[in-house]
């Protein structure tokens, strides 16, 4: 009984609990806080992008959000934790169908991951919605310590349409 | 009826007709009832002589549809419209309602055809929207079809006048004949220079599009940007990066009629606190951002403007702030929604570096913009504000109580002078 | 209110009441005012006039309580009403509503019981409505309980009339002491020899239940069902594997007062192009199944149709396509809404492999259904098409502006001679 | 305009304006006609006379906000309002709207702050609601700035009377200057000896808030507290361990305008069956707690009431129940919802295993409670009948046609006497 | 340290990442496409049903899609695909709880595999919504292979009431 | 290739299937029933409890449930099931990010477990809705007979407003 990820013998070393925990550790950080964390699970010269599934299925480059270095990603956290006007909100990531593949481009140890996204925010005196669904399109590396990260993070959202505003990333 | 939802259940809405005689009750323009931002009455008569009237709605950019049989959905009002560019090259705006029993007829945000076809009975639009087929109009084996004085060329898909200017596309619906005023005349010799320096003749690319529904008011929009006060309080990031702030030279410039109206700033050098910072909890000193990539701002247009926000009555804002260019268009969904319809743009003649800076920009705006999601946020918590209780007015005091261009930011002279306009076209 | 939620927000109900005395421009039905579809004022007299009239509502088959004390919850109109049969195994249809505070006196949608009670004070009702008993009536130990001319009697849950053919459950309210039109006048000859067709006395057996809330307006689902023009146009389905085509013998046939119609069709043998097919772009000729078993069809009624639609004013379709056979209930939530309710049946007398074929034939038909997904969709943008600009009318001239039978489908007839009904019933 | 969702177009909001003078159509209150529960323009009456009008509204506890500068929001009403802890120790209750433009200042439920400041402009106000500063109202160098003539006192926000007693804030609107009757004669005497019973002076520890947004109106929550009839049917829980029995001695009692009520009852020892139990289909003999800590309760007030169940016009409830003790304030949110706020709280001076059994005996109640579930799922159903067709009425008759106290629960009385007092409010 | 399916003995050849990946996989082939591959899923014999919990509980047979056999599923397919008139849409599956037992009544290397699934649907215009919630009963199998396929698959819907169509499988 | 919790060298014996086992049995008593199941994953002294993330960051003690102990966490099933008058209601559990911890405070052999959660809710004649969302904490341990159960569990509801009723517990 094996428990590797896809073409388990190439990748031998990438284990289904490490897989989950990366992205539940995401999902942590981005609901429970603190946000400071978040940024801590990207590589240094990691790319993160929110765009629409309609400009991404139309070829135009605009990205909701983007990041292009964790530097960038910490500059995304401070700035919602302290220039952004934001009304009190909570996000709840549910993330499923995590799918690791070893990326055929690469010599080094990177997969590629796909999974399944909604997030669901409230607000004051309202209650909890759906706030987006989409589409997880990830490279995943090692640091030299050994230690799981985002090369690259992409999200697609399912809706053109965002309810008002996005303030917690995807 | 039996609520289908617990969620709907609580959205009773409690459309508060007023007697609009009594509405305003001062002259002049420094107080603003709430309930014109909360009445459904007043809501159907905006969307009649505003949204649906005899002005020019933005509808979106040529370089939206470049090519023969592009076409682009949006809504004029609450009203669903096609723009499309014909076999010939030029640009139509049709309205997407069936003739035969009023389905949309188009479904797609965009895409290329070679003509309309409804999906329940077939009937085919030209590009112009011309009624070409009817499936069996004659008949089959002799019975049935179309009366024989049934004339195709008085079922075509509703076309709306249509004005272009410099690559961007205006359309109105013909109000009893009346053709609408020129484009040029409409925006007047102020605003066209503005509007001019963005739009220059210069072929346009599209970077993305963003859309948000906004719970508020559609107005709330317009005079966000038209508040230049604001934005040196409530945009910190703005503030503390000096890409705005209230010792910035800026200016507030109205058309005649104050329908439109363009607010101007040039950044200046030194981030240093002052005078002005001092009265600005917004100021945060210390701020450095760890990537400066996003500060990288290159001058690309004459004069010393380094912010242009101009807005054009009725649905269009034309944004430029540092490398981020943007139309950004209003469509109403109700007395407190409206879609905000963000198309990122830059110039076909960018060169990598330039296409690359916009991208990094637009983190500024757009649903999750640093800078515009304050703005997103704040309207929430004004219309919730305005409708707990929507039986005061808004102060508009801020540079006096005139509607008059002025050289700083310390005013609310552009927003008086909207709804200067406003109460004249509503005849409130 | 501060609104509880982004989304309702949006949903502003536009009230557009509309002086009814000008909607219709024009006599006859050849043209129906879009108001018709939005209007909230018309809606609450649809229901009131129509819905809650004096004519007979479908609530269901026999079959679907067969046993004594077995029920079902449905609506007539926007009224909860219970179906249950008694013990002595008739069928009485009573008012879901407790005769003391107003509470739905039974919540689930089928079972089983030997009487009603309500939760809150446990008032219990027998199954043909009548009030049995009152807790503490006589109070306690002397203190309180209801005064002494309580009649019980006058408390019941209110009884709608009943009326069953076939298997086939009728009800109605009693407007103003009026029993009702007797069922059979009220169906008429020229529908029931069709509605016998079907529900010919043999025992029906019950295969499931399938719902879905359509967002559009109920009439829309009438329309679609009385437009035999539509049919052989949108679903490339039907057309392609031969179920329905436009060069298919077809009838179209109204009662006497255009309320009710059918629509019949008689397949044909050869799947080959002609020219009626040569004006559907909806035919494929090289479209095969891999599954042939969807297509395994067994003539099982006297007479040529193979399709026989009939829908019955103002809540009932009646569907006969291969061999699946249904009934569907319109229950309208709103001006814009409407649940369509699915009963799926075979005859108890089915063998095994006419039992699979019925539910391998239901592939074909609701909320899923390879041909009906089309009516559900093209609804929904008919409605949205319509609310957007509903100053307009639609166009009914398909096989002339009147109101007779048709042997052929290239007409909409029955959709004009509803509207006369409708328009006559409605005082419009 | 095009629905954004497929919910919402189900949503229409049939408001079924009444014609007031012919609503109720006996006199006295044993018929309450369903339109009070459904009727959007009584609903607006209800806001405008009952909730913003001259009475005394709940708002909160003393123990919520200890500390200069602690603050919660809530409403009164639809209203959003501050209640906050001066610096001097004094409670104000402000509307929680900015002077300027109308934005709520306040967005979080609960904090401490030294100053409310509006985040558009920065506008900064006291913790008594007092303007304190309008960044740049002077200008930038000279220009723009506010008027000379702005007075910023005539621009606070808005503060509501207030008054407590014994840790309990009240508050209310100035109607035309009145100030309001003295909050001890609103309550009455009558009341007060309930009111202090449990609010002796004694500080309060509060334990925690839950919220449910309940999909009916408002009054079926008041009704519900004041019909001990109901209690001893539908709350099997209660019943079965005789925490509340039909023959447990019981009180209702009114205040003299009937609009305030309370209800008392004491719990006896044993639990057995007999007459009472006999006509209640809720009694379970056999139920034993697995976990009988649920059950420990310990006597903590004078008299021999176990129960004390208040209500206070117009939006507060008093509950005691075992050793639970909890406020539960009604928010209406449109004619057919609204919010119930329970603050859960003991005493400064409970032990520790007090404290506990308080939060043991807090599963009775809440959204999830043993008992009020069967309250807020009841009021579910009853909103839903009464949606469904309110031509009718409720019938009021248990214990007579009265408004007078009772000295047993097999009675409407307290009902009636509320309505006696709503139709005198609402002059209906 | 062991990562077996419940009764590991029994059945020791089902990793767990093999099973996410069925199920990630599933879920990828209806939300991103190409549809076509989604009945690449399932054995030639399987059964694929779309029940209601109301017709389920009551023992009703009807479903709203049945598909007897891997022709008929790519019969359905092609439907939608190309003879069904849909408005655009996007959905979104989210599965969790995938749990598997080996199937007591078969010889054969087969599980029994039960999961919650939550689908979205996202129209122009409009917010993302929750189109449906329910219960997944399936039969897995191998094939001769090895491949992991479905058996049978049963979708039960948690609603009676479909918000207007259901074009997309769930 | 590993698959263990991490730090799997201390807490070797638990499996990510027996991890996600627990979190599937968990809801499918919930939700597809016997109810009179659910108890049976809680240790005998376990605490159950519900609260609002309101209330737990303000450190107020206020549970929508509490449940002391195994017994009275039967209590609260025999109440719904029996005594409660609710209305029918089905519910749906989606669980993502499942992540354990070694309990370090611990000798004994328990884990600190945290997952997202969102629930759902279906009424008769309405449209499924999302009913909740929130935060597991969670604590782990083994019965003597080596079952897998729950030490105690917190859910915290992000949002302060329950649509109504609370009836299935979370
Ligand atoms: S409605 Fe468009 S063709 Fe008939
Ligand atoms: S409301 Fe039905 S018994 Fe009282
Ligand atoms: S709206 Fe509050 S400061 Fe301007
Ligand atoms: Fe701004
Ligand atoms: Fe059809
Ligand atoms: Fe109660």
């Amino acid at each position: 009984m094996t428990d590797g990820a896809r073409g388990s013998e190439a990748a031998p070393e990438l284990s289904r609990t490490e897989l989950e925990d990366l992205y539940a550790e995401y999902a942590e950080y981005l609901d429970e806080g603190p946000l400071e964390r978040w940024p801590t699970l990207f590589a240094e010269q990691a790319v993160y992008r929110i765009v629409t599934r309609e400009n991404f299925e139309r070829d135009l480059p605009l990205a909701m959000i983007l990041c292009e270095g964790r530097s960038s990603i910490e500059d995304r956290v401070y700035a919602i934790a302290n220039t952004a006007f934001t009304l009190p909100r909570r996000t709840r990531h549910l993330i499923s169908g995590i799918r690791a593949n070893r990326d055929p481009s690469e010599a080094t140890v990177d997969w590629m991951v796909t999974a399944n996204f909604a997030v669901f925010e409230t607000l004051e005196e309202r209650h909890t919605e759906c706030h987006a669904t989409g589409r997880y399109q990830d490279r995943l590396t090692r640091s030299a310590k050994g230690k799981l990260l985002f090369l690259s993070k992409l999200a697609i959202c399912d809706s053109a349409l965002v309810p008002n505003s996005l303030v917690t990333p995807l | 009826m039996s609520c289908p939802s617990l969620r709907e259940k609580t959205g009773v809405s409690e459309a508060e007709w007023t007697d609009v005689s009594s509405l305003w009750q001062s002259s002049g323009t420094h107080r603003v009832p709430y309930r014109v931002y909360t009445d459904a009455g007043l809501y159907a008569r905006e969307l009649e002589r505003i949204f649906h009237g005899p002005g020019w709605s933005y509808v979106g950019l040529e370089a939206e549809i470049p090519e023969p049989g592009d076409f682009k959905l949006t809504r004029v009002g609450k009203i669903s419209v096609i723009v499309v560019r014909g076999r010939a090259g030029a640009v139509a705006v049709l309205q997407n309602q069936c003739a035969h029993r009023g389905l949309e007829v188009c479904r797609h945000a965009f895409g290329n055809t070679r003509s309309f076809q409804c999906p329940y009975h077939q009937w085919n639009y030209a590009l112009d929207g011309r009624l070409l087929a009817v499936p069996f109009a004659k008949g089959i084996a002799g019975s049935g079809g179309m009366p024989d004085d049934f004339d195709a060329k008085a079922h075509s898909l509703t076309p709306l006048r249509v004005a272009t200017r410099n690559g961007v596309i205006f359309a109105g619906f013909d109000n009893g004949g009346m053709a609408g005023e020129p484009l040029e005349s409409y925006l007047g010799e102020k605003m066209l220079r503005w509007f001019d320096r963005v739009f220059d003749g210069r072929a346009l690319r599209v970077l993305g599009v963003s859309r948000q529904r906004v719970p508020a008011n559609w107005k709330l929009m317009f005079e966000n940007i038209k508040d230049p006060y604001h934005a040196s309080l409530l945009h910190v990031f703005l503030v503390t990066f000096g890409l705005f702030r209230a010792d910035n030279p800026s200016r507030t410039e109205m058309d005649e009629t104050g329908r439109h109206s363009v607010l101007t700033s040039c950044r200046g050098g030194a981030r240093a606190a002052n005078d002005a910072t001092a009265q600005m909890s917004s100021f945060r000193e210390d701020l450095v951002l760890k990537d400066p990539k996003l500060l990288d701002i290159v001058k690309e247009f004459d004069g010393p403007e380094t912010v242009v926000m101009q807005t054009i009555w009725p649905n269009l804002i034309v944004q430029q702030q540092a490398n981020t260019l943007a139309t950004r268009q209003l469509i109403p969904r109700g007395v407190a929604s409206f879609d905000l319809v963000w198309t990122f743009f830059g110039y076909a003649s960018d060169d990598e570096p330039m296409r690359a800076r916009r991208l990094r920009h637009a983190n500024f705006m757009g649903p999750a913009g640093l800078v515009s999601i304050d703005d997103s946020e704040v309207m929430d918590i004004a219309q919730r504000g305005i409708e707990a209780d929507p039986s005061g007015a808004a102060v508009l005091e801020m540079g006096g109580r005139g509607v008059e261009d002025q050289d700083h930011i310390v005013t609310e002279s552009a927003i008086r002078a909207f709804y200067g306009y406003y109460r004249r076209v509503m005849e409130l």
